[in-house]
């Protein structure tokens, strides 16, 4: 049982962190915003990074395009070709952006970037489109069906007692079919190869 | 066996002035005690680093930073050197200041200060921490030429902290509880959806890792411990976890940290690190010093789903294997030491490692990975990393038939 | 069991400004990766620190700094924060020039660098090195206030090293070798005499501790490592070891370790640190900041002689025991962590931990060790603490009845 | 077997290092000195830390006195009340003296400084006595057959089965008979108590 530490929390508390918002709209707060107020917005506090359209700036991340992608040999990963779902969207613009300015941004605000984010990916497609959290819940993303569960392990699992393979576990002397791309990428040499592409996530 | 010819070689040279004249530090006082209240290594230790690759990232505030895995041993990550992964950068916290709160479907929402934690019954774990997008670069091939790249987004210490379920069960669980999601305090505010069960099983509220305070860049002063899952589940600056009954797929868990397969499917909540294993020593940063005899291949090993049972290691890129020797303590869910001793020939070596786990998972080949996952899922990539030994002792990130 | 009063008064508080008012490291980026190559602890973290006590050596050179053990936990001691205990201060050698030679009742004397030491087989192992004069200070009765400076010449780490059995094997023991004599390269120069069998038996030549290189202050580039026996065996900066047939009788074991009893006569070789335990927190320099409820009592146990089997706590001054629990790995010849958690009352306590160790060897009192030892035996004083804590919170080193 | 790891040393190297002195004197090298000659390099490079009489300098160590004290309440433990063997004089002065000057002695010094401490601590009492390697092992020190073999365990040892005592293991319940003497240790408040007294070894 309990033993008596810590104390409660007050409301006023749990409001000041209580943040997240579900798929299913717990945590949506009261508020509404255009596309056209988004577009505002945008332009002032994100295109600098995420572009005018959302295709981003520089490395920084685009935030529209990429539908149909998915089984292309570059996927293009954006709010409309892969996510799930739209609070997604929410929750997260609202904790995190921008950008070193982190809960900034007001219900208002965040509900009209959203909607600005659902007509650069072609959800929405009029400007005068309002989204409230009385709307909210019959905007579906075009991907939400296409997560699957976990189904590892996914390869090789011996039995009780077996061992892998230990002698002449291939046909043929192994040849070097792949040298590094990038030989040398201690910073302190000098010669360090630039922008050979690929990032981390 | 012998190295007949290194035997032969050993006869009487000339002498080393290195000890017929003696250094000044034989001769000549040093500094004193307490010079150093908190000591750092060794001047010529200064190549010991972690490193980033700049061009990774947008911007190192969002970024990551490597565990120069080829210079350790052991078991245990030297705190200094444990890779960063940051997505708002360094929060610099106020430990006077911090709280953790505990909100949702509890019987009461509550709040704790950092000396509150520390009246709960606490333990300590050897853990290690992957993150699931390590060795992301490799998935279409051999790209960087080092293990500190390669696999440097691992690291394993002992974490000193309260078990969740102390947490939960003083704010009491509500009976339709099934989720937590940890919240962090730095601006990034990452938060994810850990089902209940793992959360009440050895998930841990921790507060010291190797026998001090959590390192500013690992969450000072407080970060959740997930052991067995990927890295970004272990949220740091935890400043909140909610109790749910449904997930909150959050942007950590569908954005990103989803592992796209090549029909377009996603696997999501693919929470646990499968056994993985990577050599250290002989790697690209760490080239053989010598040219024939006895020579020491040392790695490491690890696995989400408990211990190591055994690692394999091969010189001929694959198709012979000879056990390793497991050293030291094999821990559940830390990485393992191994060694394989042999007698060097100073030709041409396709070295691997291959873990097998205590469930009998055995880690794949990259082409077995890929023929299930395609190369565009990102993460959890454990496939079998293959290092190219030159006669010269130089050493090569490459893939083999 | 329930602390009622601590229940009731957990109701609605006022709110507290550090949650309602978003704090800059929740609004604003922190320091990207890579800022910190090497990092180091949050400043908030500034008063964990090594310290001296000026007074008690001649020169900081030949002197000790002690371990900060109430501000640690879990098993592992930070690099930075290991005691140092120096004759001529810190060497700072050159790994590159550093030698190791082995000779006398060999078949072939020998010299190896630091590389050559890399080539033969390696251990990593969990290892405590204490001070034979740790806790010399409180024979005659308390004197310091704070487990740091009444226990503080003891740390633990995992060594990687070669087993001296390989070294000396490699050198070819000569029939009627029966000890060997390790040799520092600092300006003290530092000499003991080890018997054979335990050079053959557990001995390492370690090059790391955890993980990365030893510090300097801990005897960079290499130092040996004598399990289970006093620090003062372990020499730091090793360069030689000399194998012969009879002990030396070094100023290290005659002058100094040995241990003058009562009755003029003086023990010698007193290798073994037997079985040992204190109370890091609560203790002097880790008063409670609560009045009464759920506290944790929490501490240290080692033993030269194997793993600890047990460690009991008392709040009464010896007069009651009841079993701490001991968490985490429990390894031979490394310490243990162990817990007390109870329901304080808020009364005066006298706080005392008594660890046995697997051969059945129970920690005694300082009173029975006074007995047997008389009080000016300076070494080997592993009696049991004893802290007062008061209704107040803070803690005082006191004897007892 | 061997492993091939490693080279012979020389015996120049050998000589550079092998410096140990046992006392059966095998390490002794060639020289001598005097009482007297000793007397004069240890005014020069000892007694400014160790005392013209080995008395000791503030607080440096003594080297001399002592002799019969080993029983009472502050024993006083030097080369004449308290060392077992005159080889580890040599061997420690050599390696270890001058403190900050390391290994800078040739034999004659050190034979001489080694004469001069026997002298200092009543053993020889002529100014003329030559201390050699010849002679060497004709001294032995007054403590010589003082010291005893590690007889340890020396306190509770429990039987296979036993538990140490739990309950009621005192008749009375304990009353504090010493608080520590130096309350307040910690260098950074400022009221550090100074030179208590004792020492580390
Ligand atoms: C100074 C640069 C910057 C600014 C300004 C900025 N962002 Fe971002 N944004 C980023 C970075 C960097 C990331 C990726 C962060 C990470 O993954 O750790 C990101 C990520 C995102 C994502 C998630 C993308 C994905 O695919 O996962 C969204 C959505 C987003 N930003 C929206 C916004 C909005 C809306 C604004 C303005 C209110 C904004 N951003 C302002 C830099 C910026
Ligand atoms: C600058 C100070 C200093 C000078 C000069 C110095 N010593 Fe010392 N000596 C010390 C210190 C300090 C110690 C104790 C070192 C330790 O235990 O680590 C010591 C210890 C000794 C001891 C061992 C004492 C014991 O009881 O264990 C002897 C013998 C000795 N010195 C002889 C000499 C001689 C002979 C010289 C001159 C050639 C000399 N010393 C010069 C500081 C000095
Ligand atoms: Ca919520
Ligand atoms: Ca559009
Ligand atoms: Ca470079
Ligand atoms: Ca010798
Ligand atoms: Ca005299
Ligand atoms: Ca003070
Ligand atoms: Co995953
Ligand atoms: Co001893």
């Amino acid at each position: 049982g309990p033993l008596g530490i810590g104390r409660e929390a007050t409301p006023e508390e749990i409001a000041a962190w209580d943040i997240d918002v579900r798929p299913d709209g717990q945590g949506l707060p009261e508020g509404h915003g255009t596309v056209a107020e988004g577009q505002t917005i945008f332009e002032e506090k994100c295109a600098a990074c995420h572009g005018v359209f959302g295709e981003g700036e520089g490395r920084w991340p685009e935030l529209a395009g990429g539908q149909g992608t998915l089984q292309d040999e570059r996927p293009v990963k954006t709010i409309g070709s892969f996510w799930p779902y739209l609070s997604t969207v929410y929750d997260y613009v609202h904790r995190a952006m921008p950008f070193g300015d982190a809960e900034s941004l007001t219900p208002d605000e965040v509900y009209a970037l959203v909607a600005y984010l659902l007509y650069l990916n072609d959800i929405v497609t009029d400007e005068d489109f309002e989204l409230s959290k009385d709307n909210f819940g019959t905007i579906r993303l075009p991907n939400e069906a296409n997560f699957i569960d976990d189904p590892r392990p996914d390869t090789e699992v011996l039995k009780a007692g077996a061992e892998p393979c230990m002698k002449d576990c291939k046909a043929e002397p192994p040849r070097i079919t792949m040298r590094a791309r990038i030989l040398d990428v201690t910073p302190d040499a000098g010669n360090d190869e630039e922008n050979a592409g690929g990032s981390v996530d | 066996t012998l190295a007949a010819g290194a035997l032969a070689a050993r006869g009487a040279a000339a002498s080393d002035t290195a000890i017929t004249e003696l250094p000044d530090w034989t001769r000549y006082l040093g500094e004193g005690v307490a010079t150093r209240p908190y000591g750092h290594p060794s001047e010529f230790e200064s190549g010991v680093v972690r490193r980033d690759v700049p061009w990774l990232t947008a911007s190192p505030e969002s970024s990551v930073s490597f565990t120069p895995l080829h210079d350790l041993d052991g078991i245990i990550t030297p705190n200094g050197l444990c890779f960063e992964r940051h997505h708002a950068g360094i929060a610099e916290i106020d430990p006077s200041k911090h709280r953790l709160m505990v909100n949702g479907l509890v019987e009461k929402p509550l709040v704790f200060t950092m000396d509150d934690l520390k009246r709960f019954p606490r333990e300590n774990r050897v853990y290690f921490l992957e993150c699931a997008a390590n060795s992301g670069m490799e998935w279409r091939g051999a790209q960087l030429n080092g293990c500190q790249y390669t696999h440097g987004m691992v690291h394993c210490v002992m974490y000193t902290g309260v078990p969740l379920k102390h947490i939960l069960n003083e704010a009491g669980l509500r009976t339709n509880a099934a989720w937590v999601m940890p919240e962090g305090a730095d601006a990034a505010a990452m938060t994810r959806s850990v089902p209940l069960q793992k959360a009440m099983d050895d998930c841990l509220v921790a507060f010291k890792m190797n026998g001090e305070a959590l390192r500013p860049e690992q969450g000072y002063p407080l970060r959740l411990v997930v052991p067995g899952w990927e890295g970004n589940m272990w949220v740091k600056w935890l400043r909140r976890i909610e109790v749910g009954d449904e997930p909150w797929h959050t942007r950590e868990e569908t954005s990103k940290y989803t592992d796209l397969l090549e029909n377009g499917k996603a696997r999501r909540f693919t929470w646990v690190m499968d056994a993985k294993s990577v050599i250290t020593s002989p790697s690209p940063q760490a080239p053989l010093n010598h040219r024939s005899g006895a020579t020491v291949v040392s790695g490491l090993a690890w696995s989400g789903n408990g211990r190591i049972a055994r690692v394999d290691v091969s010189l001929d890129g694959g198709r012979n294997w000879r056990p390793a020797r497991l050293d030291g303590p094999v821990l559940p869910r830390a990485v393992s030491r191994f060694y394989c001793e042999f007698d060097w020939d100073g030709s041409d070596l396709l070295l691997q490692s291959r873990a097998t786990d205590e469930t009998g998972y055995v880690q794949p080949s990259k082409e077995e990975l890929r023929a299930v996952r395609g190369v565009n899922s990102i993460y959890h990539n454990n496939g079998i990393q293959t290092w190219h030994v030159r006669s010269n002792g130089e050493v090569e990130n490459v893939e083999v038939s």
